[in-house]
């Protein structure tokens, strides 16, 4: 027997375990393939297309950034998914949270505009967070108390958030001079430039990319390196043994999607401070979110639902869609294609998944469940 | 204000719109309760009610025969089905996942084929209505019940055929054991994958049928993502139902409902600002919710939940 | 915010490309928020842009366009792109716009950018590349409304919107300026549905104008084409907005608000040409022919009725009648 | 075609990294019962998984009859007259008995089901093997007793003349295991072939007619009942001899730490389940609570630990009230848990060793500072609780549904005991657990005792009561019928769990 040092279970991403990465890549590839079928019927060169939607998504420096900048939502939400999934629940609610977190940064920032910037932005984020949280809590004490299944509740929550900011962006948060004049734009003022998140580099990218990679390094922390991370897991593994074991079960529950929730209302805070510096509505949550709320399940699980996992593949997926967007720019297909490739990345990917978890499962099994010839421990000698 | 809600005219429009718009939940909810009753959440439905929608259209649109227009409806979302359930059966593949893959598919692939094939969105003369002789001149609730078009009798007939099928068949009894505990399935010899493959495929005819419903039925016309967002409120509507298909058609005719109120309390000019009366019917649901989840007692507990029997 | 300034008269002749007699092409790019086929908003610019190219040829003129730019994000990259790839006119179609457009111009000083609908052009920012456009369309729906308590035997109207916001809401608010000056005892009804695409929930709004005692209908957004199928079904009327809607049912279509920006295009681009890049906020209007109203000649329209719309768009244009709208 | 012999030969299968079975060859007739033990994880549920035809062998064959079987599933076993009644039911727990028969079967009525003639044949075989159960009854409902029943009567149902039947005394009572025995001579004397599984060696003595031991997936024996003893197959077993009773030395008895007061509390259906219910335990001894399952012993231990609301009464441990605390409160009361359903209670299957020997302990010092981990100190603690108690592990990092069932409870018992309780509640703390590591179990328990702890043992399996208690209360229809000196005759204590009091059955009160 062996009794090896704690080390490999601390829930590290481990980066040598290739079908991770080999597999989903190589499922890409076969949804770009058949995606160039349908390039080819539609009279267009997929490969032309191809390089053409590789220079968007990585041709130039605001190319990258725009992917970089796409990702950040996903990252987040990711993130956030990664909680919520680890304490046994479902978060459909992301685009919700988001416009909350939005609605709430927004909120924040047109009370306050005069403060400084330091005080300001931490402030319109903590917002952000607390606007999501309580969005995502809403539906986890749903759970908890009236057993209400989180899926249906997110779901509803979402359409109801987007009313809600559709609301007040047609009256109390309307830029006055859009008020004022006929064409009634549903749009809050500019904020202040000094609300705007900082600059990187000059191009679009934000400081939000460094916020949202230290998110997933701190929910990494949190769920395998402190005890509320272990209770939310524990929680969500098995709700009777944490019971038994003195955790409550409900409390842990709520505050696994709240957190979730959080994270996609401060994705909501970085997308209006650092990409539209306003609110604004088309009547849908995804003129502002981008599907960002669906997007980052997708995200989180091409990231093994670990928050160290979802940065590259929410980084490879927002460089996807990025790409996938200027395709419709270099060869003039319809933007329905853009939708389509999207949707047979998704398929692929996520049908692939079975051939990377079964070498996984393999090896683990394999190296950690070697069966002892005979058993070394020898029962001590009993008294009887 | 609730004078004028409770006109006759407003009960009977609210009922009739309510008929309507349930016609396409109901399809698509009762095929998504057969796979959701077997352990396979179908989240793409939206994608497959759009192809199908799409194909429905098109066909009405060149041959003028919503016939074959339903039957190919109706065989497109069945092979959308099939594909589906190859990858939450076979493939095993995470299914709410694979369920926004499948929607964006169609929702990109319905628009391509549309823009390319059709152009811009052109009405079509859709399924006549049809009188049910006797009935529909019965005063105030003939026209509004019995002089519909024959997609919507289908729906509700689908619910009693539903029940019947659930409770009644040897195959409603192999889903129901392969939904709640697959290995007692397994272990006498029912094929788990079979039966699943079966109601996926349903469900994704089913679906189909509601997208042929919505473009040849209720609007005559296609549009890009006609559905806008009416497959994932159906998935909601099973959870809703908790799985029963009379529940499902109460919690359609509910949802509709109170869509079309809100539509009314707007068009007869009550001060409600048109955002807040849309948030009615979705607030409504959570609070029928938090009623209807205590008297779940049966449920697929093997929902999303891929079989493997341990090897 | 500037107030629009009134279109100048310089117009259709002055954009002749003699103007620029290098023979370059010029070239167009739109970013819009719904797809290039919506009978809609979208597809207005598409058909005021393919009219355009067949006018001038397309070795003169050349356009190309990204739809479905729903999400802000990916049309701020896609402003950026096309800016880059120096575009004569990058158009950024849609009021959500403003604020990337607002980022993007001041780095392409070279690069002509126009916004609508909307009535800022950032020239008090500093900004002098952009041009915004928008739509006095409360005035098309100012003569619908006025043709329409005409038509109307139950003296109750219907009006439907997508959200109470932008050029929708104007032309809504139009509507019923118009009927209500036509006839004070009118009733108009309004709905919104809270959403663009949902064309069920639209069916569904028409349907309850209708049990309601609406005979004629109005309303604007890509999902109306639900209620046009609805109007056909019941056999009510219909006026339509943004783009020609009278091939959705032939004969219920009494007339549609189209929306022309070939106008406004052809002056920005002979400002363009002579080195202007911004800095004007063009409304289109019956005066300046950026709107149109279009006659179904499907609807046998009482020719007392046409008269009196083709008097009120007159008195429009002259500025005898007001839509009252501010 | 009836089952004359069934015959495995050369049977090898390999898991990832274990060889379950290595060369295995079994043989069963029509008329006799095949006892086959083991330890945990000998190999013996994945054997007869094979002959099920739920796993593939990597090797060998399976003859039937003398006649090469080719069995691709269990729908194939079952055609070929083989069922299998698996320790973890098979059972559909919404569906009614007679609804868990039909499941799968061909109906009368082609597409329509025939419940109705189902439940006739149901019944004629019900009255025919003495398997009385309620057809209507849904199976969540029936007591684990009847779903066994249930199991059987599908078997039956399908004319499997060869039973397969893996631990099925785990978790019956012994009056229930009574009649189950019954019903297996029956079964055998009616031509049938029956395999039967048991860590209990009592019962592989009393039922069979041979045993066939595995040790590490291989056979190491094969022997006539008649021609063994217990104290044999145990040694075959395990390689040495075991204890299995003990001769503890006499109890220090200390203060009361448990006193329970008129406790009443429901169960899951609302039902009450402990009424009026009265009990002391003090430091130093053992209490077991004996009695037939579904007499509210479960709901007993629940309503101590804090896991089910109490309606009426008062629990106090070490004069402190801890009536309707949170588990977490009545823990840090000093009490330590072994729950009945160690799976599903006990551990988070996904969990790795280290992490579910820190359950309870995982948010304070010295493994947590503030909130934050101690990798070095959980490892230097979970090293020590893996090392003390035995645990079989290949690693720290293992995940704990890849341990066997008795090393899964000595996890829970190091995790619960070293955190030196005042009192411990230990409920089937050996059940399906193998002889080995039973026997290191009870002897833990004994040494618990002798530190001065209160220990509640809750058990069903009679021998292993009266073999640790001091004491042993009968519990009867939520009461206690009376407190025995574990020396009464088993006679005695069998008449008292039917509920007749113990001064009219007359053991020797204590
Ligand atoms: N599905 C599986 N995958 C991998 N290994 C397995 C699997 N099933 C069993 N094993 C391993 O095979 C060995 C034999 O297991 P098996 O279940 O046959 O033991 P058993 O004799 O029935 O034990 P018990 O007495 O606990 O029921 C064990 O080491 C076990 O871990
Ligand atoms: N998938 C698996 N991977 C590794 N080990 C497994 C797996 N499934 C079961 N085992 C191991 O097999 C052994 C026996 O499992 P368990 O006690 O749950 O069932 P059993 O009693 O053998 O089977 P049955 O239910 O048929 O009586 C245990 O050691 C368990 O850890
Ligand atoms: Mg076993
Ligand atoms: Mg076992």
């Amino acid at each position: 027997m062996k009794n090896t040092a704690l080390d490999t279970k601390r829930g590290r991403f481990d980066p040598g375990r290739f079908n991770y990465i080999l597999v989903p890549l190589a499922a890409g590839a076969a949804a770009l393939f058949v995606g160039g079928l349908v390039l080819l019927a539609l009279g267009a060169n997929p490969i032309e297309a191809y390089i053409g939607m590789a220079q968007g998504a990585f041709g130039s420096p605001n190319a990258i950034a725009d992917s970089l900048v796409k990702a950040v939502p996903l990252l987040l939400v990711g993130v956030g998914i990664c909680i919520a999934y680890r304490g046994g629940m479902i978060n459909i609610g992301g685009e919700g949270q988001i416009v909350m977190g939005a609605l709430a940064t927004t909120a924040v920032v047109l009370a306050f505009p005069f403060l400084p910037g330091l005080v300001l932005i931490p402030l319109a984020l903590v917002a952000g967070l607390v606007g999501g949280g309580f969005w995502g809590g809403i539906a986890g004490f749903l759970k908890a108390r009236f057993k209400v299944n989180e899926v249906l509740s997110t779901v509803m929550l979402n359409a109801i958030a987007v009313q809600f900011m559709t609301f007040l962006l047609n009256g109390a948060l309307m830029d006055p001079s859009s008020v004022d004049n006929t064409i009634r734009i549903p749009q809050t003022l500019r904020f202040p430039p000094w609300a705007d998140l900082p600059r990187l580099v000059p191009t679009r990218l934000h400081f939000g990319v460094l916020l949202a990679i230290f998110a997933a390094v701190v929910v990494y922390f949190l769920l395998w390196r402190t005890s509320v991370g272990y209770r939310i897991r524990a929680v969500g593994f098995n709700m009777v043994a944490s019971k038994y074991a003195g955790i409550p079960v409900n409390r842990y529950q709520i505050l696994a999607i709240t957190l979730s929730g959080a994270l996609a209302g401060m994705a909501g805070a970085v997308e209006v401070l650092g990409v539209s510096h306003r609110l604004f509505t088309d009547g849908s949550a995804t003129g502002f979110t981008g599907s960002a709320g669906f997007n980052g399940i997708v995200a989180a699980l091409f990231g093994g639902l670990h928050p160290l996992g979802v940065i590259p593949a929410s980084f490879l997926f927002g460089a996807l869609l990025t790409g996938a967007n200027s395709l419709q720019r270099t060869v003039q297909v319809p933007g329905a294609f853009v939708t389509t490739l999207d949707g047979l990345v998704v398929i692929f990917v996520v049908a692939s998944q079975i051939w990377a978890k079964r070498r996984a499962t393999q090896r683990v099994l394999a190296e950690t469940t070697p069966r002892p010839a005979t058993p070394t421990a020898v029962t001590p000698d009993v008294t009887p | 204000m609730l004078e004028q809600l409770l006109a006759p005219a407003v009960i009977i429009g609210v009922l009739a719109s309510g008929i309507q718009l349930a016609t396409p939940y109901l399809y698509a909810s009762i095929g998504e309760m057969f796979s959701q009753v077997s352990g396979v959440l179908n989240l793409g439905l939206e994608g497959v009610m759009l192809v199908a929608a799409f194909a429905a259209y098109y066909i009405t649109w060149t041959t003028g025969n919503y016939y074959y227009a339903l039957a190919i409806a109706t065989l497109v979302g069945g092979l959308m089905g099939l594909l589906t359930a190859f990858i939450s059966v076979t493939l095993k593949a995470e299914q709410g996942i694979s369920g926004i893959g499948i929607y964006l598919f169609g929702l990109g692939l319905s628009d391509l084929l549309f823009l390319v094939m059709v152009g811009t969105p052109k009405a079509i003369d859709g399924v006549p209505r049809l009188e049910i002789p006797g009935l529909s001149d019965l005063p105030v609730l003939g026209p509004v019940l019995f002089s519909q078009n024959l997609l919507v009798y289908g729906a509700f007939a689908c619910v009693p055929l539903a029940w019947f099928i659930l409770n009644k068949t040897t195959l409603g009894l192999k889903i129901r054991a392969v939904g709640q505990t697959p290995e007692a399935a397994d272990s006498l010899g029912i094929s788990v994958s079979q039966v699943r493959y079966i109601t996926v495929t349903l469900a994704g005819a089913m679906a189909g049928i509601a997208g042929a419903s919505l473009s040849i039925a209720l609007l005559n016309i296609f549009q890009q993502n006609l559905t806008s967002g009416l497959g994932f409120i159906a998935v909601a509507l099973v959870y809703f139902g908790g799985w029963r298909p009379f529940r499902i058609m109460a919690g359609a005719l509910l949802f509709s409902m109170v869509n079309a109120l809100q539509l009314w309390i707007q068009t007869l000019g009550i001060g409600l600002p048109s955002d807040i009366a849309g948030m009615l019917p979705y607030v409504l649901t959570i609070v029928a919710l938090i009623f209807a989840a205590r008297q779940i007692v049966t449920q697929p507990t093997a929902l999303t939940k891929p079989f493997e029997r341990g090897e | 915010a500037p107030v629009a300034a009134p279109p100048p008269a310089t117009s259709a002749p002055a954009a002749q490309p003699t103007a620029a007699p290098a023979a370059e092409q010029f070239r167009v790019a739109v970013v819009m928020p719904s797809a290039a086929n919506d009978l809609a908003f979208s597809q207005s610019m598409v058909d005021a842009l393919n009219r355009l190219q067949s006018e001038m040829g397309k070795d003169k003129f050349d356009f190309v366009y990204s739809e479905n730019m729903f999400v802000v994000g990916d049309a701020a990259a896609a402003i950026r792109d096309y800016a880059t790839k120096g575009y004569n006119l990058v158009i950024a179609h849609g009021s959500q716009y403003g604020a990337p457009l607002q980022e993007i111009a001041p780095d392409f000083p070279d690069t002509a950018f126009a916004w609508g609908t909307a009535v800022d052009t950032f020239e008090d920012k500093g900004i002098k590349n952009v041009f915004a456009y928008t739509v006095a369309s409360d005035q098309g729906g100012y003569v619908e409304g006025v043709m329409a308590a005409k038509l109307s035997k139950s003296k109750v109207l219907g009006a439907l919107g997508p959200i109470p916001a932008g050029d929708g809401q104007l032309t809504i608010r139009g509507f019923e300026a118009g009927a209500l000056a036509t006839d004070p005892a009118i009733k108009v009804q309004t709905t919104y549905t809270n959403s663009f695409s949902d064309v069920a929930l639209m069916s569904q709004a028409a349907q309850t104008q209708i049990a309601s005692g609406a005979d004629v209908l109005t309303g604007t957004s890509q999902s109306v084409v639900g209620a046009v199928s609805v109007i056909k079904d019941k056999n009510a009327l219909w006026f339509g907005n943004q783009s020609d809607q009278s091939s959705l049912a032939p004969g219920n279509v009494v007339a549609s608000q189209v929306y022309d920006w070939t106008f406004a295009l052809k002056d920005m681009m002979s400002q363009i040409n002579a080195g202007t890049r911004g800095g004007e906020v063009f409304i289109m209007t019956f005066a300046n022919g950026g709107l149109v109203m279009q006659f179904n000649d499907g609807y046998a329209l009482p020719a007392d009725i046409k008269t009196l719309a083709e008097q009120t768009i007159a008195g429009l244009k002259d500025g005898s009648i007001k839509t009252g709208i501010e | 075609m009836p089952i004359e012999t069934v015959e495995l030969r050369n049977v090898s299968k390999r898991f990832p990294g274990v060889l379950a079975n290595d060369q295995v060859n079994f043989d069963v007739h029509a008329g006799e019962i095949h006892a086959l033990l083991g330890e945990n994880g000998a190999g013996k549920s994945t054997l007869m998984k094979i002959l099920y035809a739920m796993y593939r062998p990597t090797e060998g064959e399976i003859f039937i009859n003398g006649k090469l079987a080719e069995l691709r599933s269990p729908a194939d076993a079952l055609a070929n007259g083989i069922g299998m009644i698996h320790q973890h039911f098979q059972l559909v727990p919404g569906f009614t008995v007679v609804e868990n028969v039909a499941l799968g079967l061909k109906s009368s009525r082609g597409p329509l089901t025939d419940l109705d003639v189902v439940t006739k044949r149901v019944q004629e075989l019900a009255t025919q093997y003495g398997l009385s159960v309620e057809p209507n009854a849904l199976v969540w409902q029936l007591a684990v007793g009847q779903q066994q029943r249930v199991e059987i009567i599908k078997a039956l149902y399908r004319d499997a003349s060869l039973l397969i039947l893996d631990e099925p005394t785990a978790v019956l009572t012994p009056q229930e295991v009574k009649e189950f025995f019954d019903i297996l001579r029956r079964l055998r004397d009616a031509g049938n072939a029956l395999i039967f599984i048991s860590h209990k060696l009592y019962e592989v003595m009393a039922i069979s007619d041979r045993v066939t031991v595995l040790r590490d997936g291989r056979v190491v024996g094969r022997v006539k009942t008649a021609d063994t003893n217990q104290k044999e197959l145990a040694r075959m077993m395990v390689g040495r001899d075991v204890i299995t009773r003990w001769d503890k030395p006499p109890a220090q008895q200390g203060p009361v730490v448990l006193k329970i007061e008129h406790l009443s509390a429901a169960n899951d259906k609302g039902i009450t389940a402990v009424r009026d219910f009265s009990l002391e335990v003090r430091a130093g001894e053992i209490l077991g609570i004996a009695g037939v399952s579904g007499n509210g012993q479960r709901e007993l231990a629940e309503a101590i630990a804090g896991m089910r609301r109490a309606t009426a009464g008062t629990i106090w441990v070490d004069n402190q009230n801890v009536t309707n605390q949170s588990p977490a409160q009545v823990s840090a009361s000093g009490v330590a848990f072994v729950p009945e359903e160690r799976m599903t209670m006990g551990v988070v299957r996904e969990f790795t060793v280290a992490e579910n020997a820190i359950l309870e302990t995982h948010a304070y010092p010295p493994l947590a500072n503030r909130g934050v981990f101690d990798f070095g100190q959980i490892n230097d603690h979970c090293t020590r609780l893996v090392r003390e108690y035995d645990v079989k592990t290949p690693s720290l990092d293992t995940p704990v549904k890849s341990l066997s069932g008795g090393n899964i409870q000595k996890l829970i018992l190091a995790r619960e005991l070293d955190r030196a309780p005042r009192l411990l509640l230990a409920a089937q703390p050996t059940r399906g657990v193998d002889i080995g590591a039973t026997e290191y179990i009870h002897k833990r328990l004994i040494e618990q005792r002798a530190n001065g702890t209160a220990v509640l043992l809750i058990s069903e399996d009679l021998e292993e009561v009266r073999a640790l208690s001091d004491r042993i209360a009968v519990m009867y229809e939520g009461q206690i019928v009376g407190i025995v000196s574990p020396d009464s005759k088993m006679e005695d204590l069998g008449l008292m769990m039917a509920g007749i009091k113990g001064n009219d059955a007359n053991p020797s009160t204590c």
